[in-house]
């Protein structure tokens, strides 16, 4: 046929299974046990909360800038569960609990955004990356953990958020392309929030669905509910079984909504509708996942209370925490830029020191 | 139009015309307003710089007042932003692009390096690069990683660019009206230190001022101090401690266009106060700090009576905003390090 | 619908008109006039005898480095022919009969490969970019050309080209995604030529098609067979009438096959078989178009030696005014660089002249 | 495996084995071989690295002796060769990434800049970047626009890199090894100009260097010539032929890695000279010779009898071949150079 519809190979799909009305498809629902549920359940409150209290913080000067989750704790909750302790994560910068459930210490997101380095170190024994600021930045990078995995013939795979904004950037494509070709064992999740800053995603990228972006790249894309816990979980559960069997990576776009500011910085009423945050806060995941809990009697009104009473003291202890932890030392700026710190370095290290002295700067300045 | 002459004097006032105090984010925008007003091959582009007017609003009303195919929200990524401003350059506009923060221009360096910087040249004159690239740069905003960073020297270091960097409202309106106006590509590094620290009064009616010519910023007659940027305030404020505590009168010479770079204004006072110290807020390593102490030794070594120091910029990451302040060269480490100079014997 | 495949709007098709069989689709065939038949043989004869002699030059010493094109002539010859003076070509570095067809003498491409930044300088009235030598960094180029056409509301297009390797650089997306996103007039021609030197098709992305990767940007994809003159025409041109009337962009991959080295100094036996380079032989566009035009009676015999004749001509002329043109003064290096020269820039020239004073080095140097 | 202790004398024998001449791209395919026999984290990865062996052949036979998970050929993204590499060195391998040229290392300069220079100090250390980024670089092999460049000084303003650039085969060999098993990372700056144009002994035992020393190429005592990578032979030249027709004894100084800088060797030199030439390829605003100046103003002042001269290095773009034998620095060149600055009183 001279003329002819070209056909791609790779699957493309659509998923939901909790609804913005809390109707579940039965045929579809994982039925996780109750332990588990509850657990994500519990994780997803506290980004809620924790964020609540960053604002405030950021509010009282406590903390910089902060950059919220509000209405996206479903789609990097029920992802990060899915992953191993073997796995790796590799961070954007709208996942508190991701860090969270990796085994971070819950005050490290407030040291990231109270200005220390301390908030970017991994606990020993986690094997995840921080908050990554350039955007899109990090896609490379956990193909590249995905690519010594595979080299090494580990069974893992890698979880990397990313946002819809940060589609566009030539980071996106390079690392997917490179996942494509190596196969590598990589799920590329896009928080598609409907924003990035005041850039709508319309306007952002003039294909239909970001899941279809896969197509380029050789690989399945997985559209789903990203304010469905259910959906993000099955989805990611299935992408990242696919990866430790050989298959390959997988984009999937989780279709949610940035219900907050963009940061403390941002004033989202220069850009967008009052009725439109009204129309998205109607799908908020918690209350929705909150009922399919009580429907399915894995929490009773109890229950739930007890949870958000131990969620808000743990986060009061990450933040009492947190403020125990601010005594750093502005000299050990020349303490890790290397292994082998150069004698330069030292140097300059020396005259800084003498910088400090002659103003009487100590440690925790 | 007017055009700050005697750019020795930075409070000149503007011969036409009525005043108006006001910070570096006005005088900007101001500065915006009058280019798209009077060329309407202006065009400006950016993340969140229409709806949003800018994250720090320094395009505030220009969208409303010149519509979306004048003032352009574009995706996230810088390279096309670049690239695309390259080829609207080309077809004759006058791109005024902007960076959101000079940490994320790196993602648009090859655009930079390979074609903004060379077009000119490559097409043996055909296809000028007539744009400018805004960005903020530099520390003491309490920001996250990456928005800290000043590297004017990659740029200073890349042939075929001027990299301009004001210091106060008034020469910022002036220098970016003039690097809009001006032919050939132009980095404008914007200190966001400075963005609301301080106004001034600035002409209504447009101004500009030559690039390439530093100013003093303040004369003096025991020592010459080079600042750029962010730098100048605490500077002149060191300065001006030191007159009062040791009777030591500093020469402060603001660059202001960091390349070219105005050998003749540094060299001359350096012949007149026999020392000289540079501030910077950028890795000392090859930085602007070497170069303006590679031109006193080629052309004023006789002139030199102590060591130049190079005040701040270390060659280690710009530390999260928790320890910034500490290490952001405050007046009072300028002065130690001015003391020590004037020490020298 | 809980779990759906995802449908995607935009057209995907495969183009073939005249196979490598020799085969017409009648149909389709656009059935060029005459003078425009012999005049695009000519300009796909002149890209082949040029390079011949390109490669001579090489072996010679005359020019430097040069990358042929051989087995691609129908490829750029048949697009650029689709463009009116006033839309605009941006090339790659494998198209010498489109800047010969647009208007650039052909000792520009010489003059390119021998050395001299003259090669790059595009002739007063033509609107060209000169050979990119950044693999894909002309694509956000010829965006934003097709950018300033949109702004300004002229009805024009461009065309630009690029290799199946450049669909990896991250300049390939993100101008893509700017074309779609402000629905520019222009046309991505990607010449697969299925090898980026060393490194095959297969291994460069693991889409089937180049072609598909359009639906990441929600435009048209056209894959052609780009080793056929009349589909590499009706595809181009139907895309160029299309970016005209407001449609948007197009990604068009011509399927094609680099014949000859990546360039003079390479070796392609180290990575690919002979027998592939075979199969592909039989498959040239320039024996193929011959045919066609000798049995729809367009050439015979005799007008076909002529037209032979006058490139061989054309190309004997090109290098002797290439040779006229060497003596080039080192010292202008300078006066280039910017509109409005430095003061410091017109130091370091005088210091230069003095240098070249010194060393008793001249223009023609 | 030896070390050479004395970088002093280039020429110094192993202590152990036997000795083969070779020429650098050998040298630095011996060095890829010691690393990837030794030590199985290592990984090549690049474009054409593999079944070609590279656009230079400097990987040579390695993806024959060491299989395609060692060797590995990668798409056309220079962005994700690096990104990549980022991955691959956080989970534990030691990759040794080439850039085909230099002047395509900007596509991926932002990976550098915002991870590759700053994961180990912003992870505190938990993950140490130990991986080297390889490429040619510099003019002189008549190769077409965007080939010809030196920008080390980009690499050298950005904290937390170490930047090396070897001169000879043997030196080339030692620090490309020592690179390698350097826990930090390294810009690996190859002359191409240097890849074939001579040979020199290097020994077949693994020997290494350490990073951050230079060598004196050439003793003398009348003044102080600094170079490094292709620059260091016509100096050398230059300083042989100012012996015979001047009678003036310049002593070679051979950086080999500009950052760190061996400010030591450097000002031990002006010290005993009293005066300095600098001779670069690479622009000249910000570059390695500003460094290598202002360092020996800082902590020399006093041995410096005449401005410091910078030969070459000129703030244009790199031209195109034909011109380009006239524009890179020529032993004659450097020659006139240094005689200027002799003859300053
Ligand atoms: C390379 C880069 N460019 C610009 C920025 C500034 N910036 C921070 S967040 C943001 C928007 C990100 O949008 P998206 O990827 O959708 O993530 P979201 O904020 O919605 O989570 C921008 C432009 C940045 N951090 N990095
Ligand atoms: C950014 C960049 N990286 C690497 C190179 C070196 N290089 C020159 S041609 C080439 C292969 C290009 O392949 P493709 O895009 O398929 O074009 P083709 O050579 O097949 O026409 C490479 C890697 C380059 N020129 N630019
Ligand atoms: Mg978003
Ligand atoms: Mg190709």
């Amino acid at each position: 046929m001279p003329r002819k519809p070209i056909k791609t190979r790779d699957k493309l799909e659509y998923l939901s299974i909790l609804d913005g009305k809390g109707k579940v498809d039965a045929a579809l629902d994982p039925n996780l046990d109750a332990e588990t549920a509850i657990y994500l359940y519990r994780l997803m409150l506290t980004a809620r909360r924790l964020d609540e209290r960053c604002i405030n913080m950021q509010r009282q000067g406590r903390i910089g800038t902060y950059g919220p989750c509000r209405g996206q704790e479903a789609a990097h909750c029920a992802a990060t569960i899915c992953m191993d302790p073997e796995d790796w994560v590799v961070h954007a910068f709208r996942e508190p609990s991701s860090f969270y459930h990796r085994g971070w210490p819950l005050e490290t997101v407030l040291k990231f955004w109270g200005g220390y380095e301390e908030g970017c170190q991994p606990p020993e024994g986690v094997n995840d990356l921080p908050i990554a600021v350039p955007i899109a930045s990090q896609l490379p990078h956990a193909m590249g953990i995905a690519w010594g995995m595979k080299l090494r013939g580990d069974k893992r795979a890698v979880l990397c958020y990313c946002g819809d904004g940060g589609t566009s950037e030539g980071d996106f494509h390079e690392a997917m392309n490179f996942a494509g070709v190596y196969q590598l064992p990589v799920i590329f999740l896009i928080q598609n929030n409907q924003w990035a800053i005041s850039i709508p995603r319309e306007a952002q990228t003039a294909s239909e669905t970001i899941a279809q972006k896969a197509t380029a790249y050789g690989f399945d894309g997985l559209q789903l509910d990203g304010n469905d816990p259910l959906a993000v979980y099955v989805g990611t559960r299935e992408a990242v079984d696919k990866a430790k069997a050989g298959g390959g990576p997988t984009l999937i776009e989780a279709v949610t909504y940035r219900l907050g500011v963009h940061t403390t910085a941002d004033d989202p009423t220069k850009y967008r509708s009052n009725e439109e945050v009204k129309k998205w806060e109607k799908l908020d995941p918690i209350p929705r996942f909150l009922n399919y809990l009580l429907k399915k009697k894995i929490l009773n009104e109890k229950s739930a209370a007890k949870v958000e009473e131990d969620v808000l003291a743990e986060v009061a202890g990450a933040v009492e925490r947190f403020e125990e932890s601010r005594d750093v030392d502005p000299l050990d700026s020349f303490d890790y830029l290397f292994v082998n710190t150069p004698e330069e370095v030292k140097q300059q290290r020396d005259e800084f020191a003498e910088c400090l002295k002659q103003e009487g700067i100590g440690a925790g300045h | 139009m007017t055009t700050i002459e005697d750019t020795n004097t930075s409070q000149q006032r503007s011969k036409a015309g009525n005043m108006t105090m006001m910070n570096m984010v006005g005088a900007l925008n101001l500065a915006m307003d009058d280019a798209l007003r009077t060329d309407d091959s202006v065009v400006l582009l950016g993340q969140d710089i229409g709806q949003d007017e800018g994250v720090f609003r320094v395009t505030a009303d220009l969208l409303a007042r010149y519509g979306k195919d004048r003032v352009i929200d574009t995706p996230l990524a810088e390279g096309a932003i670049i690239g695309g401003a390259v080829g609207l350059a080309i077809y004759g506009m006058k791109p005024v692009a902007e960076m959101q923060f000079s940490g994320f221009a790196y993602q648009a360096f090859h655009q930079v390096e390979q074609h903004v910087s060379r077009f000119h040249n490559r097409t043996r004159g055909r296809y000028p690069m007539s744009m400018v690239i805004r960005m903020p740069y530099g520390g003491g905003i309490r920001a996250v990683e990456h928005h800290s960073e000043s590297r004017e020297a990659y740029y200073a270091h890349t042939p075929g660019l001027h990299m301009v960097m004001p210091s106060s409202p008034r020469n910022a309106r002036a220098l970016l009206l003039e690097s809009i106006r001006c032919p050939d590509p132009v980095i404008f590094y914007e200190p966001k230190a400075v963005y609301r620290s301080f106004k001034e009064e600035v002409p209504e009616e447009p101004e500009t001022m030559p690039i390439g010519k530093a100013r003093i910023a303040r004369e003096g007659s025991d020592i010459s101090l080079i600042a750029w940027g962010a730098m100048v305030r605490p500077a002149l404020e060191a300065a001006e401690d030191l007159q009062n505590s040791d009777r030591v009168s500093v020469e402060v010479v603001d660059l202001l266009s960091v390349s070219p770079m105005d050998t003749q204004t540094i060299v001359h006072s350096v012949a007149k106060t026999g020392r000289a110290a540079v501030v910077q807020e950028g890795p000392r390593n090859c930085g602007i700090g070497a170069e303006v102490i590679a031109r006193i030794v080629e052309h004023g070594l006789m002139h030199l009576e102590a060591p130049i120091k190079r005040i701040g910029g270390y060659d280690v990451q710009f530390p999260y905003f928790a320890r910034e302040r500490a290490f952001l060269p405050s007046a009072e480490r300028i002065a130690n390090g001015l003391r020590e100079v004037i020490a020298f014997e």
